[in-house]
């Protein structure tokens, strides 16, 4: 039987707790495969260094390249080289432009503009369709933090058009400028009924200061991919709702992916894996994430 | 003579000035257009906030007076973040505190033992300690965020979060720091000597001051601002990021150089850092309260940063005409 | 620095760095079995070039004694500005993204001279300042070149060489004779041993400086435009912490951050040092975490075996 | 002075020669100085003129104006007739006039033929360096200078005398109108100056105008035609050498006459204060072996490069010892740092007051503390009062000139930072004080007063030692003179009976044992 070696460039493990799981995830699952040799490298958040590592895995020969693109657009003439030098391609979790998805085998992921969506219609909810919302979005040029909002803002404006959003302003996916933001905002607007964050470490900053300011009761707050210390402060009733997503699923989705191009199976362009919403609900539904 | 003497002193003092001066100005700019910006609520908000960066400029303003530069302290605290945070759980928040202490003492041995020792040029150094004490937060950690479970439970959180008889605990730590490093520095011999290694190391030398001890010294204090920082960063979050602090020695920098320190040694002052720290912190407060994208602060900054450096030019050239005429 | 071996008029010399290059190529050719190939050999070039162009002109800015900080949002803005000026040209996209990065250089230049602030205050502002233009222009945007063309060129080869890789080498070859054999390049270091007796010579110090920046700002520009070629497109984050690599790459090599000293030769080998090491713990699959300290560990070993020579070297006085 | 300003106007038309420069009423203003207040020059055609001053009086000042330096507040430069504004060095340089400064420009890591082309490199097309003009033409000026170093050498790597002869290779580029030499012999041995008053000559027969500063009164009456004099940044006055004498420029110089050796050598001695035992530094100095004892002043006599420098910065723990050791009042002592050094009482006046004894962006009384803080703190802290006190006793003792204690010292005069570097190790109450050409660039005044200062500190029993190239500062203050040829002690000699012959064969390594009967130990 063949030996499949697949190279992987991550994005930035490190920058925070889904990378690094996702990253020992795919680990572990290429272990449980006795048939997959990995390379994993990562482009500690850089796209020049990120389409090195491209080029050296084709150097490499590798039979597949996973690519967690650090740039939805600039990965993609690496992608190209790869295509042409005939090793298949999967990008996982955030998606690259249009103009790459015909070089690339498969995508496997969230559906991040979906999630944004969700976020949106929860949002709704706990407003009742009327309110004033502030938002606080990842790191800015990075297509997760881009999708996320982009989702949530459309559909925001669809769904329940009575929610103005006051303010947009990034904090980086860090939890500690999520909070100064908050406090600014919080200084800035007497009246904040919502804040949607990019992601739950972010949102348990904004909550975090406005607890400080003793608002936090008067605010809904809603983020996506749910971390455990969200996961917590919607147990405790403090924070509105989330996006439940699995970084081992996420990994689990793209190696598998990969095999079966290898194998040469028949595999939809667009692999997305399930991102409910997690609201104080449905919460017992959902185990407690691992980060 | 006697009068002669006086005007000097005055000119002296405004040139020296001259930034706090710019800095009423910008306030008084901001109050124009935005009502909340001179509230007390917001300018509590802002030192606050400014204060993590301005405690962590305390220490560094005495590396750089002492002819050196310190680009690890943005690591080291994510490093000692992290660690407080983590072993808070673990041992408990005197031990978490204690251990914290030690080991972000131990990166600035590194550091000072390498400048001040080794005698490697510490631009450099404090670069490639950057990198590798970034790595080392990874390594412990594990990529994994950490957090403190029962947040209500512990007094930890006094540091971040606490008040002291209406003012905030970070303002106060931040506040006696800069008095403390100022008066070493300006009414000490260790502060004078300090001053003459980085106005010339060799003459320090041949002065009989142990410049080795003093430049390993400077970044020690360094180190021990970053892990007062680090407790209130850790307190105010109660939890951390491997990253926490990426980016912190350049906001770092920016304050110091705003405040007019030169960066050549042997001059400056803490109060010029406290200040140029603050200006920071109501620029990038003001322009979020006008409602103007956060990336503009740094157009903004950049031309301070030019403004400050005419500014003081001028200044001196003014000096020079009146006592000329 | 010692010289190995004086050779030319100018007294080029073979700096130590060159003997650490060599050592980790051979060790890595033995630990890894992909890494002594033309093919990745030349991939290490191209992924140098982009570091090793700015280093060129960081060379002669940190000879004169001065420093740029704002070099790697200089490369981002000249990205930004080649890769979305398209729409209307491309040779209107490169030609204004290089003279943007010249006007900046030419704007640090003279505030240094006409100010006479330490280069590191005027460019750290510039480096955080330029940063915010590159936002302002692209509103967080990345943007993508429809213009294949664009892209190919980029990846293209000149037999088994590609393109960027030579480009690379030529520049460094014409920067390594101006250096060594021009009036200019003769005067960068006097301006950087001793500014004060190069005005005394008459020297325009102040112009000097000048053109020197404006060099690091070309070569910053030219960087981000043919790693915008590699992309196909630009992102408003590229060129993050690349100063500060630059810099190490510049000491590296020898030249002192004093100023007065220095050459291309031994820039040129502390840059393939930092891009060797990196592919090389690639290949190596040395693990992310693990790299940062490895580099930081190396890069402060090769400081001090560096600062041995010269102690040895001087018998100097323990000061 | 008015009769010497008349002398100054008359001089100039009885001999009916057109000056090919005047300066006239030059001003020139620092912060808090008045470094030059209308002061008036000629230099003719084909003459040495002396510039005399004490430190201080604003001789550089006044040469730096001319060279296009610094902008004066007032005044006219005029060069053969025609007046000249230079904004800048270059463009006095394109006048023809070439400065040789006092404290030396050059470029370390430039090669000595750059050095002397510096700014003015010939070229080829495309502004390429002509390397072989270059070399061929440094050599040739080399050459005439007898230096036998190579043009190719790097600066770094030459002794400070070679610098200096660098340094005044430059006036030899082009033929120039004006040659102003600051002090060009201060750091030259006395095998080079020979050489440079020939150049000198020969610059002035092919009708160059030359300013000569010094403070070496020989130099001065051996070179020059006429001699004039600043004090206090006015002009006092224009002599012919012909027609004058020392005593005479003196006390133009400084308004009295010096009363030279007012003060005697010490004569009891106690007990070793330092001893050296075969002290050896690889590769620098080797089996050094010499006593000085409480309240005696020992000379230490040598060419510059007999490693006379090394031995004290050895004794200051500043270099490593390789073999012997050096005992302090009887005991060996550790001295691993000059810390260790300054705790047991010794004290180093270094020979570069710029590099190491000074912090130039300090004030003045910063400076002079630095050395003993401990003296003017209590728990670590300062004593703003105790400190300025310090400052005002040295200051007034040596006559410092400085508008304030606040001044930095960078901006003082050579002369004046000489003595705040004197000032500041004499505050440490030093039981060994070792003095490294204290007098370098000093004026006659003030040498004699520092002169007069030495002996009264061997007097109240300090140990001294002093370092110095000029034979009549080692013969006048010491009462044993060591003389040190190439990393060895050749001889010892009792300073108030040694013949200059002697003295000169022991430190050129012609010493023969037994030669002179004033040596006391010979040594081989
Ligand atoms: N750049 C400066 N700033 C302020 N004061 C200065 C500066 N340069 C010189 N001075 C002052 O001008 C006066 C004249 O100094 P100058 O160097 O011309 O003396 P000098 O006659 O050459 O003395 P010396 O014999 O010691 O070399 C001194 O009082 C000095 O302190
Ligand atoms: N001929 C020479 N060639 C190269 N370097 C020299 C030479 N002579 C002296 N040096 C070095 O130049 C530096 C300056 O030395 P300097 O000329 O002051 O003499 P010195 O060794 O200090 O002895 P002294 O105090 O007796 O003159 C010293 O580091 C010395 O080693
Ligand atoms: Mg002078
Ligand atoms: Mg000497």
């Amino acid at each position: 039987e063949e030996t499949y070696r697949i190279g992987i460039t991550q994005n930035n493990v490190g920058v925070d707790s889904y990378q690094t799981t996702y990253e020992s995830a795919f680990e572990n699952a290429a272990a449980q495969n006795e048939n997959v040799d990995v390379v994993v490298l990562d482009a500690g958040g850089d796209v020049a260094r990120q389409i090195g590592q491209v080029r050296n895995l084709i150097q490499q020969q590798v039979d597949a390249i996973i690519i967690w693109p650090t740039n939805g657009q600039a990965v993609i003439p690496a992608i190209r080289q790869a295509h042409q030098a005939g090793i298949p391609v999967v990008v996982t979790n955030s998606k690259i432009a249009d103009a790459g998805m015909e070089y690339i085998a498969a995508f496997s992921g969230p559906d991040n503009v979906q999630q944004g969506a969700s976020s949106a219609e929860m949002m709704c909810d706990a407003l009742d369709g009327e309110g004033q919302i502030v938002q606080i979005a990842g790191q800015p040029g990075y297509t997760t933090a881009m999708e996320r909002s982009g989702g949530f803002e459309e559909r925001l404006a669809e769904a329940c058009p009575g929610v103005e959003i006051l303010e947009t302003q990034p904090a980086d996916w860090n939890r500690e400028k999520a909070q100064r933001v908050m406090e600014n905002f919080l200084t800035k607007y007497d009246n904040i009924d919502g804040v949607y964050s990019g992601d739950d470490n972010m949102g348990v900053g904004a909550l975090n200061a406005a607890k400080s300011a003793g608002r936090a009761g008067d605010i809904a707050f809603i983020g996506a991919t749910n971390f455990a210390v969200g996961y917590e402060a919607i147990e405790r009733g403090e924070y509105y709702g989330s996006i439940y997503q699995s970084p081992v699923d996420d990994a689990e989705a793209a190696l598998q992916t990969a095999l079966d191009v290898l194998e040469g199976k028949e595999v939809p362009k667009m692999n997305f894996f399930e991102t409910p919403k997690i609201t104080a609900d449905n919460i017992s539904e959902f185990d407690k994430p691992v980060f | 003579m006697l009068s002669k003497k006086h005007k000097a002193g005055l000119l002296n003092f405004l040139s020296a000035q001259g930034i706090l001066v710019f800095f009423l100005i910008c306030m008084f700019a901001f109050s124009l257009f935005s009502e909340q910006f001179l509230s007390q609520s917001n300018i509590m908000t802002v030192v606050r906030q400014a204060s993590i960066i301005g405690i962590i400029a305390v220490g560094v303003t005495v590396v750089i007076i002492g002819g050196n530069l310190d680009l690890s302290v943005g690591s080291m605290l994510s490093f000692s973040t992290v660690l407080v945070v983590d072993l808070h759980d673990k041992i408990g928040p005197v031990g978490a505190i204690l251990v914290m202490f030690a080991l972000t003492l131990m990166l600035g041995a590194v550091n000072g033992f390498l400048v001040g020792f080794m005698r490697l040029n510490s631009l450099i150094v404090t670069l490639a300690m950057l990198s590798a004490i970034q790595g080392l937060v990874l390594i412990y950690s594990g990529g994994q965020n950490v957090d403190i479970a029962n947040q209500s439970e512990t007094w930890f959180s006094v540091f971040g979060q606490g008040y002291l008889l209406g003012i905030a605990v970070p303002v106060i730590i931040f506040a006696l720091l800069a008095i403390i490093v100022q008066v070493v520095m300006s009414f000490t011999g260790y502060g004078r000597r300090i001053f003459a290694i980085g106005g010339n190391p060799v003459a320090a030398v041949y002065s009989g001051i142990r410049k080795n001890w003093c430049v390993f010294s400077t970044y020690l204090i360094s180190a021990f601002c970053v892990a007062c920082a680090a407790l209130v960063l850790g307190s105010r979050v109660m939890g951390s990021q491997n990253n926490v602090g990426q980016g912190y020695e350049l906001l770092v920098l920016a304050g110091i150089i705003l405040g007019g320190t030169s960066l050549l040694g042997g001059a400056g002052s803490i109060w010029k850092t406290v200040i140029g720290v603050l200006i920071l912190g109501f620029i990038q407060n003001g322009l979020l309260l006008l409602g103007y994208p956060y990336y503009t602060q740094w157009l903004v900054t950049w031309v301070i940063i030019i403004l400050a450096v005419w500014l003081d030019l001028a200044n001196k050239r003014k000096h020079l005409l009146t006592r000329h005429s | 620095m010692i010289d190995m071996k004086r050779f030319m008029s100018g007294g080029a010399a073979i700096q130590p760095i060159w003997i650490f290059v060599i050592v980790i190529t051979v060790f890595f050719s033995v630990m890894s079995d992909y890494f002594l190939s033309v093919g990745n050999l030349t991939n290490i070039l191209v992924q140098t070039s982009t570091i090793g162009l700015i280093a060129l002109g960081m060379t002669y800015v940190m000879i004169n004694g001065n420093i740029d900080l704002s070099v790697g949002a200089t490369l981002g803005l000249a990205a930004s500005l080649s890769v979305g000026l398209q729409e209307y040209s491309l040779t209107l996209a490169v030609l204004v993204a290089i003279t943007t990065g010249v006007a900046l250089g030419a704007l640090n230049g003279l505030l240094v001279w006409k100010t006479g602030v330490n280069a590191f205050i005027v460019t750290l502002g510039a480096m955080i300042g330029v940063r915010g233009l590159i936002f302002v222009y692209t509103e967080e945007q990345s943007f993508y070149a429809s213009n294949f063309a664009f892209s190919d060129f980029g990846a293209s080869t000149i037999g088994p060489f590609p393109v960027l890789a030579i480009i690379f080498l030529l520049c460094t070859l014409a920067m390594h004779l101006v250096l060594k054999k021009t009036g200019h390049g003769r005067n960068t270091f006097a301006v950087g041993g001793n500014p004060e007796a190069a005005l005394d010579a008459g020297i325009r110090i102040g112009r000097n400086m000048m053109i020197n920046f404006m060099i690091v700002g070309f070569f910053a520009a030219l960087a981000g435009v043919l790693l915008a070629t590699q992309m196909g497109a630009s992102t408003p984050n590229l060129g993050r912490d690349y100063e500060l690599w630059t810099i190490t790459a510049v000491v590296l090599g020898g030249t002192k951050l004093t100023g007065g000293y220095g050459s291309i030769t031994g820039t040129l080998g502390g840059v393939l040092a930092i891009g060797v090491l990196r592919n090389g713990m690639n290949m190596m699959q040395v693990p992310a975490f693990y790299v940062l300290v490895i580099l930081g560990a190396i890069l402060i070993t090769v400081l001090i075996i560096d600062q041995q020579i010269n102690v040895k070297s001087s018998k100097g006085v323990q000061v | 002075m008015s009769t010497a300003a008349a002398t100054h106007t008359s001089g100039a038309s009885a001999h009916g020669e057109t000056p090919i420069l005047s300066l006239v009423e030059i001003t020139k203003k620092f912060p808090g100085v008045i470094a030059l207040n209308k002061v008036s020059l000629d230099v003719r055609a084909g003459e040495v003129h002396a510039l005399l001053g004490e430190n201080g009086a604003g001789k550089s000042t006044l040469m730096k104006v001319l060279a296009g330096k610094h902008t004066p507040n007032g005044g006219q430069i005029l060069l053969e007739g025609e007046e000249k504004v230079f904004e800048n060095p270059k463009e006095a340089k394109k006048s023809g006039i070439v400065l040789i400064h006092q404290e030396q420009s050059l470029v370390p890591e430039m090669s000595v033929a750059e050095n002397i082309f510096l700014g003015s490199l010939p070229k080829k097309w495309g502004n390429r360096v002509d390397w072989k003009t270059l070399h061929r033409e440094s050599t040739e000026i080399l050459d005439r200078l007898k230096c036998s170093f190579s043009s190719k050498a790097m600066v770094s790597e030459l002794s400070i005398a070679k610098k200096q002869m660098v340094e005044i290779a430059r006036a030899l580029v082009f033929t120039p109108k004006i040659v102003v030499f600051d002090e060009p012999t201060a750091s030259l041995t006395d095998h080079e100056k020979p050489v440079l008053y020939e150049i000198i000559n020969t610059l002035r027969e092919q009708g160059v105008g030359i300013v000569y500063i010094s403070h070496r009164m020989d130099e001065i009456f051996h070179l020059s035609q006429r001699i004039s004099v600043l004090r206090d940044g006015e002009y006092n006055g224009t002599v012919n050498t012909a027609d004058t004498n020392e005593d005479e420029v003196t006390k133009l110089m400084i308004g009295r006459s010096l009363e030279l050796d007012h003060a005697s050598k010490p004569k009891d001695f106690g007990e070793n204060m330092l001893e050296l035992r075969g002290l050896t530094v690889d590769g620098v100095f080797s089996d050094v072996s010499f006593n000085v004892r409480k309240g005696e002043i020992v000379g230490m006599y040598g060419l510059v490069g007999a490693g006379r420098s090394e031995v004290a910065e050895t004794i200051f723990g500043l270099r490593k010892i390789s073999a012997g050791e050096i005992l302090l009042d009887g005991q060996v002592a550790r001295l691993h740092s000059t810390h260790d050094a300054v705790a047991q009482g010794i004290a180093l006046v270094p020979e570069d007051r710029k590099d190491q004894g000074l912090i130039l962006g300090m004030n003045c009384r910063d400076n002079m503390t630095l050395a003993g803080l401990e003296t003017v703190s209590t728990n670590g802290f300062m004593k703003p009062a105790a400190e300025k006190s310090v400052y005002d006793k040295y200051q007034q003792a040596m006559k410092i000139k400085t508008p304030s204690w606040r001044q930095k010292v960078g901006n003082l005069s050579g002369g004046n930072q000489q003595k705040i570097v004197i000032g500041k190790w004499l505050h440490t109450h030093p039981k060994l004080l070792i003095l490294d050409e204290p007098t370098r660039g000093i004026d006659v005044g003030s040498k004699a007063e520092i002169h007069a200062l030495i002996k009264d500190l061997a007097r109240t029993g300090y140990a001294v030692l002093v370092i110095s190239s000029e034979m009549p500062e080692v013969l006048g203050v010491s009462n044993r003179i060591i003389a040190m040829y190439d990393g060895k002690v050749t001889a010892e000699f009792d300073g108030d009976a040694v013949s200059e012959d002697a003295l000169v064969q022991a430190i050129t390594g012609q010493y023969v044992t037994g030669a002179d009967a004033s040596a006391d130990r010979p040594v081989t």
